[in-house]
């Protein structure tokens, strides 16, 4: 019996015969948060494009026993699987409150959707006070910052009862208080769901993984926990580099 | 065995029309978006500019030498004109530019009927274009030779242009991402001019070039607008290799369907064959795609 | 004032208003002959709620609403013309313009119209299910934006080109001399009045249907899926079927109009239905205000009433004045007339303007 | 129609003016036409009010735009009737306006004088036919055409009524004839590629081509058929809806000697000929020619003046009752109105394009022929024949 | 080189930034802070010319360039690289490199000095700039700016989206170039240590103001951290 939320197995992505992702195998539990790092153009991108049915693929995913290749996007969205994008995008017309609506609302029957909505379900109002955004239900999202607008992505899965998370750079942009309250929000939110995040941001990463997997080139170069895989060598060559010399100046400024 | 032969050029020629009359509208609808329902009157511009120079000049072949060039200055004024006073507040708009643009058609049609009078005027086909020459037996129109001929020189300068000068990189550029390629040191108005102006200029020249097969009349361009834009769809925005596969598969489709049917079933056909080949490829024959969201 | 309106009480003010001028001071104040107008233009605004609810909802521009117009137009008009020669030559008899054309026999396909309920079960069927079926074919295959408009135009020029081929659907001149409307003389400017109050009637009716549309979760979804279709998509909708809804309740109103359309104004032929004619639905619709409500309903019917009153004023120089009215309004006023009114209100509570309708 | 409730008339005749109303396309396609008609309409009537008018009321003309629309058409006819209270109404060009406009007359029983050639098969008591039904144009064409030894026929037409019934009744002569027809081709109106017809025109072997092509199609057309090198002394090409206001945009060099049929052409040498082309050049400059639905226009507001001389009225039951032999000395020769079927009597002329341009009468009728809307005087038409 | 004073702007009739004073001098780095949506963005793009000052000057030189379109301002000396990693989506790498090499007379050699510093570039001149990662593109973006040979940097968290060893190259890149003269640098930087070891002056922003600037130096990173953190 397969407890893993997702399972991926030899996941291999082809453009017009480059090779973007080749043969990569994922497990995402609940509970945790795994960081998916690699350097630009390792294919974590891809590999969330092929999962969430953006892009073309070999393989297979498998959520709660049932295969995903071959699916339809919205038919994958409506399996739990949720994802943000490397650039935020929310429905820039609608308040704060709409785009949860909406979010919460995909497994609707026709005949509720027809239908005024009278009050915000209870699950909207209880995500828009975890998201932090709770002052904000009537504006309009398109004039939210780039910080919130990425919470509320986040939130709109949350409503969408997702729970498998890819999150694609959601902290890109971010200050530190705004990354440190994103942490502790994916923490909040991975106790009952699975959480990747795709990020190039070491401390983000040493302070909120709880396992790490490493692409590079198309391949998983090493997974683990945050310090196996900081000290891999091949990690360090490829992705991490100077990145000691980035704490020294940190700790200098500090 | 002979009709054949002759379908067969039919095809071409309506193909080569087509896409005379489309390789403008690729440029500002592909390439800017901008949905120009002015562009048939442009061509009608075109027309009434081999006209009038044939007037002055008198010589129907030296005329239409000259008016081809002039014809390409009189439709690409005209754009530059509309670019200035209404597109260049639209390009934000694209679907709003097909409703003033059809304001901007229904005015144009009317100054035409105002200056030259409602009916149609004759332009003089010069002697050297005439008559027809054989191929395989069929008698070929030699005015439809020479447009086949314009079609082919028109579209590979224009492909050459975009695909390998700078001034193509940057057409190409601004159209991407407008406020990008100011920041690049682009003046995205001197190159959204500089687009309007030759795309509105190539509908001039396809007016002065249809002469030689068609009427010139107040209501011309409107015969040439819809299919010029389905060329430009089904090819894929912006492709011009995708106009000109597109342009001779629906010219032929057309030849040889008008044939076994009737000339309207046969612009029915049209309609249906592209409705059906946008399942298969929706974004046009040949697409560049992107990763972006929209 | 908005505000007022968008609320419940608002609402039922803004009909019985609404109401009040088209039942009431309408009839009243306007000669058999206006009335008749009124009741044409009535019929381009029920057109335009439909277009207003695609386009400015959910971002299809409809460039060939003519096509569902027609629809409805022409199968009304084969039941009006069987009934008419029914009256004439007896039951199965030929219409006059098919003995014109050398048709002797009646085709097959016109002998279930001169059922009235069947005419009508059709005209509230077929468009709707071919918008269904085309809207399937284009918006699964994710065709949009600019593409969907050039597509729709050409079908309106296919089908307007279709059925100038069709002799037995009247060919080029289209169907006219109508008697009777489902057993009304139409000479009698007491049935002229009644079609009045149908088109009035009907106007509400679909306005009543497209605000509770605008106003439930799913014109937010609408709303959603123009601007941002693809992230729809990964929230678990299948946004093609949303799209596909609005299409089709555009096309059914559309073909609605066209119904009434043939007995106000007594004669459906290609001309109506085309390309052009497309266009000038849209007109209505992009100068009173797409995203309204409204704004398309009051836009049709200026447009409508502009062309009348200038061409009656002009007859030789109006196409100026309406060239200049789509080059005017649309490139300075993008919101059309509605966006004048909400211009001086930044952010309300819903972004794009909501009023009751007037 | 038999039980209409007709709407009271409000015609004014009280003053010292009489209202009638002109609907032409003056916008659209057909304004390249129609506009034509419109000034000589115009021409008509300023003449009559020099000449003092009708029973001593001046003329006056509402305008309206049929903006090439059968429904701009109905709804303007129920204006100019309803609103204005004209007395009569001149204009219409295609069909599709006529039929549009019909019912519209009917019902509020008033007068439509119709001024262009027509493919017959109606007679409305509210409408005056001025150009020719079949009986005086085709058929007299058909005549010409097997007189010169034609045994076979090509036919090219734009796809509306006119055309389509015009074939059908050429498809019944033929037959009845021992003519060939071999070759049927309807291009959409207003289309411009002819490529594929001409070719077949061209493979299909024909004595002659009928042409019932409408508009810019004919220059087309003609150009298409010059530049594969068909011409008029292989296979000649009659048409029925070039006049001399095509020629000139078709291309003198592409048309010339080609047929056409019509009753009427500026070539026509007679006083009231002379004096209508001078007066109509006089007007609208000498560059400009005239035509035979000018002609007929032209003709229609005489008819309807001296009908209403002729009642002592301007009551459309009255002139509708004094209509029947009502005459006019016009540029075609003495035209009569038939009280009967509302058409007149036409004389059929075949002219030849020269160089110059203009028509020139090779052929024409033994007199004036009675018009025959419904072919009842023709046999081998029984099939042709509706009920009305 | 730069000098802003009182400037206020933003979108449509909303101000966004508001009353803002900045220098930056002849071959001096200036970073910018400040949370999300604390105006930053919208700072520079009114400096860049892509949206318009609503009042204040700018001035490049000396000279007020309030009303000059962006690409005067590029070509009086201005780079800038934008937030978001955009690029010329359907233009391949390498053409979106030569369109701004075009037109220079050692084009060829810019690119390839660029090229040198980007060496994961090279393989993906012929790609399609919209086909490349995240990463790629911010690389591809830099360096586009590069190429214009800048009196004056502008960058808008160049950082963001790259990898780890990538940043540190990037990072030594701009200090290298800042050090070796004439170039002076506006940055917008969320990572503070790199900001304030690259900046000789900061400035933080809040809610469209200043709320707290100066030099960097002993004490500099609590002065950020506290205008920030109220
Ligand atoms: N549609 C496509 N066609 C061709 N190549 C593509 C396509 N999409 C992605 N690629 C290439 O695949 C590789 C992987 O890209 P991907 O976006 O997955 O990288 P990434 O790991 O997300 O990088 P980053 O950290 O920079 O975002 C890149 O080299 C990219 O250029
Ligand atoms: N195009 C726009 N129209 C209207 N408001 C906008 C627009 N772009 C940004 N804003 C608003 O302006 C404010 C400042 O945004 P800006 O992008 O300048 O912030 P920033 O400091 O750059 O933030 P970040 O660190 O997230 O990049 C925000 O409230 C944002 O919502
Ligand atoms: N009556 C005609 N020629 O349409
Ligand atoms: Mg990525
Ligand atoms: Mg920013």
């Amino acid at each position: 019996m397969n407890s893993h939320a997702l399972t991926c197995t030899g996941i291999t992505v082809d453009f017009d015969g480059f090779r973007a992702v080749d043969g990569v195998d994922l497990t995402l539990d609940r509970g945790e948060v795994h960081f998916l790092i690699g350097p630009n153009g390792a294919g974590k991108t891809t590999l969330v494009d092929a999962v969430t049915g953006l892009a073309k693929y070999s393989g297979s995913v498998v959520k709660d026993g049932v295969e995903l290749r071959g699916r339809k996007v919205h038919h994958i969205a409506r399996r739990g699987i949720g994802r943000t994008f490397q650039t935020a995008t929310v429905f820039e017309q609608l308040t704060v409150a709409q785009n949860l609506d909406i979010a919460a609302g995909a497994g609707r029957s026709p005949w509720s959707l027809l239908r005024r909505r009278k009050a915000l379900p209870d699950q909207v109002v209880a995500v828009m006070e975890q998201i932090g955004l709770a002052g904000h239900a009537q504006t309009p999202a398109g004039i939210l910052a780039h910080g919130q607008k990425q919470w509320l992505e986040i939130g709109m899965l949350l409503v969408g009862d997702a729970d498998v998370l890819l999150l694609d750079e959601p902290i890109a942009g971010m200050g530190h208080e705004e990354r440190d309250t994103t942490g502790r929000l994916l923490h909040a939110i991975a106790e009952t769901r699975a959480v990747a995040v795709v990020e190039h941001d070491m401390d983000f990463m040493r302070a909120f993984a709880s396992r790490v997997t490493v692409l590079h080139a198309g391949r998983v170069l090493a997974a683990g926990s945050v310090d196996e895989v900081a000290n891999d060598p091949r990690v360090q060559e490829v992705y991490l580099g100077a990145a000691n010399e980035q704490e020294t100046i940190d700790a200098a400024t500090a | 065995m002979d009709l054949l032969v002759g379908q067969l050029f039919t095809g071409l020629s309506t193909g080569s029309i087509l896409l005379l009359a489309a390789l403008g509208l690729s440029l500002t609808f592909g390439q800017m978006g901008v949905i120009n329902m002015a562009h048939g009157e442009f061509i009608m511009a075109g027309c009434y500019t081999a006209y009038v120079v044939q007037q002055a000049v008198g010589d129907a072949g030296l005329s239409l030498l000259i008016a081809l060039p002039v014809g390409f200055l009189v439709g690409g004024a005209m754009g530059l004109v509309l670019e200035w006073l209404l597109i260049r507040h639209l390009y934000h708009r694209p679907l709003d530019t097909l409703l003033v643009t059809f304001g901007v058609g229904l005015v144009l049609q009317q100054v035409a009927r105002d200056v030259f009078g409602a009916p149609a005027v004759n332009v003089t086909v010069p002697q050297f274009l005439r008559g027809g020459v054989d191929l395989l037996g069929t008698a070929v129109p030699k005015t439809r030779l020479f447009i086949l001929a314009l079609a082919v020189v028109a579209v590979a300068v224009v492909a050459l242009v975009l695909r390998f000068t700078a001034a193509g990189r940057r057409i190409r550029a601004v159209v991407g991402n407008r406020d990008l390629a100011e920041t690049a040191g682009i003046s995205s108005r001197a190159v959204d001019a500089g687009t309007f102006f030759i795309g509105s200029g190539l509908a001039g020249v396809a007016g002065v070039a249809l002469t030689l097969i068609g009427s010139t009349s107040p209501t011309t361009g409107q015969s040439y607008l819809v299919d010029a834009f389905l060329v430009v769809v089904a090819g894929g925005m912006g492709r011009i290799k995708g106009a000109v596969v597109a342009a001779v598969a629906l010219g032929t489709f057309q030849a040889v369907f008008e044939t076994y049917s009737t000339a309207s079933l046969a612009k029915v056909g049209v309609f249906v064959v592209i409705v059906v080949f946008l399942q298969l490829r929706p974004q046009g024959l040949f697409t560049l795609r992107t990763r972006s969201l929209a | 004032m908005s505000k007022f309106l968008s609320t419940r009480a608002g609402t039922w003010a803004g009909f019985g208003a609404a109401a009040l001028v088209l039942f009431g001071a309408a009839p009243l104040l306007l000669s058999g002959f206006r009335l008749g107008l009124l009741a044409q233009f009535l019929c381009y605004a029920i057109v335009a709620v439909g277009i207003g609810l695609a386009w400015g909802r959910g971002g299809m521009l409809t460039l060939g609403q003519g096509v569902f117009f027609g629809m409805g137009a022409y199968l009304m008009a084969m039941h009006m013309k069987m009934a008419d020669a029914e009256f004439r030559n007896g039951a199965g008899a030929v219409p006059d313009f098919m003995e014109l054309a050398g048709i002797r026999e009646l085709p097959a396909y016109w002998v279930p119209f001169a059922s009235p309920v069947f005419t009508i079960a059709m005209i509230l069927v077929l468009p709707t299910a071919f918008a269904v079926l085309l809207g399937f074919a284009v918006f699964k295959r994710r065709v949009k934006g600019a593409y969907f408009a050039i597509l729709s135009q050409a079908l309106a020029g296919a089908f307007a080109i279709l059925l100038i081929g069709q002799q037995s659907m009247g060919g080029f001149n289209g169907m006219s001399r109508f008697r009777y409307f489902f057993g009304y003389n139409l000479d009698d400017p007491v049935n002229e009045q009644m079609l009045y109050f149908i088109a009035a009637g009907v106007l509400l009716v679909v306005v009543a249907v497209a605000l509770q549309l605008r106003r439930s979760r799913y014109g937010e979804l609408l709303v959603a899926v123009r601007d941002a279709e693809e992230r729809v998509r990964f929230l678990g909708y299948d946004a093609a079927n949303i799209k596909v809804v609005a299409y089709a309740a555009a096309a059914l109103f559309a073909a609605v109009a066209g119904a009434i359309f043939v007995p106000v104004v007594g004669i459906i032929s290609p001309a109506s239905i085309g390309i052009v004619p497309s266009i000038m639905f849209i007109l209505g619709v992009a100068i009173g205000g797409r995203a309204s409500l409204v704004g398309p309903v009051v836009g049709a019917l200026a447009v409508a009433w502009a062309q009348t009153a200038l061409s009656e004023q002009f007859p030789s120089a109006w196409t100026y004045a309406q060239g200049l009215l789509f080059i005017v309004v649309i490139a300075l006023l993008p919101g059309g007339i509605a966006s004048i009114a909400a211009a001086t209100k930044r952010f309300r509570k819903e972004p794009v303007t909501a009023e009751a309708p007037a | 129609g038999e039980e209409t409730v007709a709407a009271e008339s409000c015609v004014d005749t009280s003053g010292d003016t009489i209202k009638v109303g002109a609907l032409n396309s003056l916008s659209g396609t057909m304004s390249i036409s129609e506009t034509t008609v419109r000034d000589s309409i115009y021409l008509a009537v300023d003449e009559i009010n020099a000449a003092g008018g009708v029973q001593g009321k001046q003329i006056e003309i509402v305008a309206e735009d049929g903006a090439s629309e059968p429904t701009v058409f109905a709804e303007k006819a129920e204006k100019l009737i309803r609103e204005d209270c004209v007395a009569a109404v001149f204009g219409g060009w295609t069909s599709a306006s006529r039929k549009a406009m019909l019912p519209v007359f009917e019902d509020n029983d008033s007068l439509l004088y119709y001024p262009v050639q027509y493919e017959g098969l109606e007679a409305s008591e509210n409408i005056f036919y001025t150009g020719a039904t079949t009986n005086q144009q085709i058929i007299p064409a058909l005549d010409y055409l097997a007189e010169t030894g034609v045994k076979s026929l090509y036919l090219v037409g734009s796809d509306y009524v006119f055309p389509r019934t015009a074939n059908a009744i050429i498809n019944a002569y033929a037959a009845d004839k021992g003519i060939e027809i071999v070759g049927e081709d309807y291009a959409q109106l207003g289309s411009v590629e002819f490529s594929t017809i001409v070719n077949q025109v061209g493979a299909s072997g024909a004595d002659a081509v009928f042409n019932t092509l409408n508009g810019d199609s004919n220059v087309a057309f003609f150009r298409e058929y010059a530049n594969v090198g068909l011409t008029a002394a292989e296979m000649p090409v009659m048409s029925v809806s070039i006049a001399e206001e095509e020629v000139g945009g078709i291309g003198i060099e592409n048309i010339e000697g080609q047929l056409a049929a019509w009753n009427y052409y500026q070539t026509i040498e007679s006083p009231a000929n002379t004096a209508f082309v001078d007066a109509f050049k006089a007007e609208y400059g000498a560059e400009r020619v005239t035509s035979d639905p000018m002609e007929a226009a032209y003709n229609s507001v005489y008819l309807w003046a001296a009908t209403a001389e002729k009642a002592g009225s301007f009551d459309v039951a009255d002139i509708q009752a004094s209509a029947d032999g009502v005459s006019f000395e016009s540029p075609e020769g003495t035209v009569v109105i038939d009280g009967e079927n509302h058409h007149v009597t036409k004389t059929a002329r075949i002219g030849e394009i020269r160089a110059d341009g203009l028509l020139y009468t090779v052929w024409e009728s033994a007199g004036a022929i009675d018009p025959d809307p419904f072919l009842e005087g023709y046999a081998w038409a029984s099939d042709l024949q509706v009920s009305e | 080189m730069l000098r802003l004073r009182n400037l206020t702007c933003g979108y449509g009739r909303t101000p966004v930034v508001h009353d803002v004073d900045l220098d930056v001098g002849a071959d001096e780095v200036v970073a910018v802070m400040g949370h999300n949506g604390a105006g930053k963005t919208t700072l520079l793009r009114a400096v860049v010319g892509l949206i318009p000052v609503m009042s204040g000057t700018v001035e490049l030189d000396g000279q007020r360039i309030n009303r000059a379109p962006a690409n005067k301002r590029v070509k009086a000396g201005m780079a800038y690289v934008p937030q978001g990693q955009q690029c010329f989506a359907h233009l391949t790498a390498g053409e979106n490199l030569r369109l701004v090499a075009d037109g220079r007379k050692n084009g060829r050699a810019l690119i390839d000095a660029q090229l040198d510093l980007f060496p994961a570039l090279r393989p993906l001149l012929g790609r399609q700039a919209g086909l490349l990662s995240g990463g790629q593109r911010q690389q591809l973006a830099i360096a586009r700016a590069l190429i214009t040979e800048p009196r004056l940097l502008i960058l808008d968290e160049p950082t963001e989206g790259i990898q780890p060893n990538v940043v540190a190259e990037i990072e030594s890149t701009i200090v290298a170039l800042a050090s070796r003269g004439g170039l002076s640098v506006l940055l917008v930087e969320q990572h503070l240590g790199f900001a304030l070891q690259a900046a000789g002056r900061f400035a933080v922003l809040r809610s469209g103001r200043v709320a707290s600037s100066g030099a960097t130096g002993a004490g500099a990173g609590e002065r950020v951290r506290e205008a920030m953190s109220i």
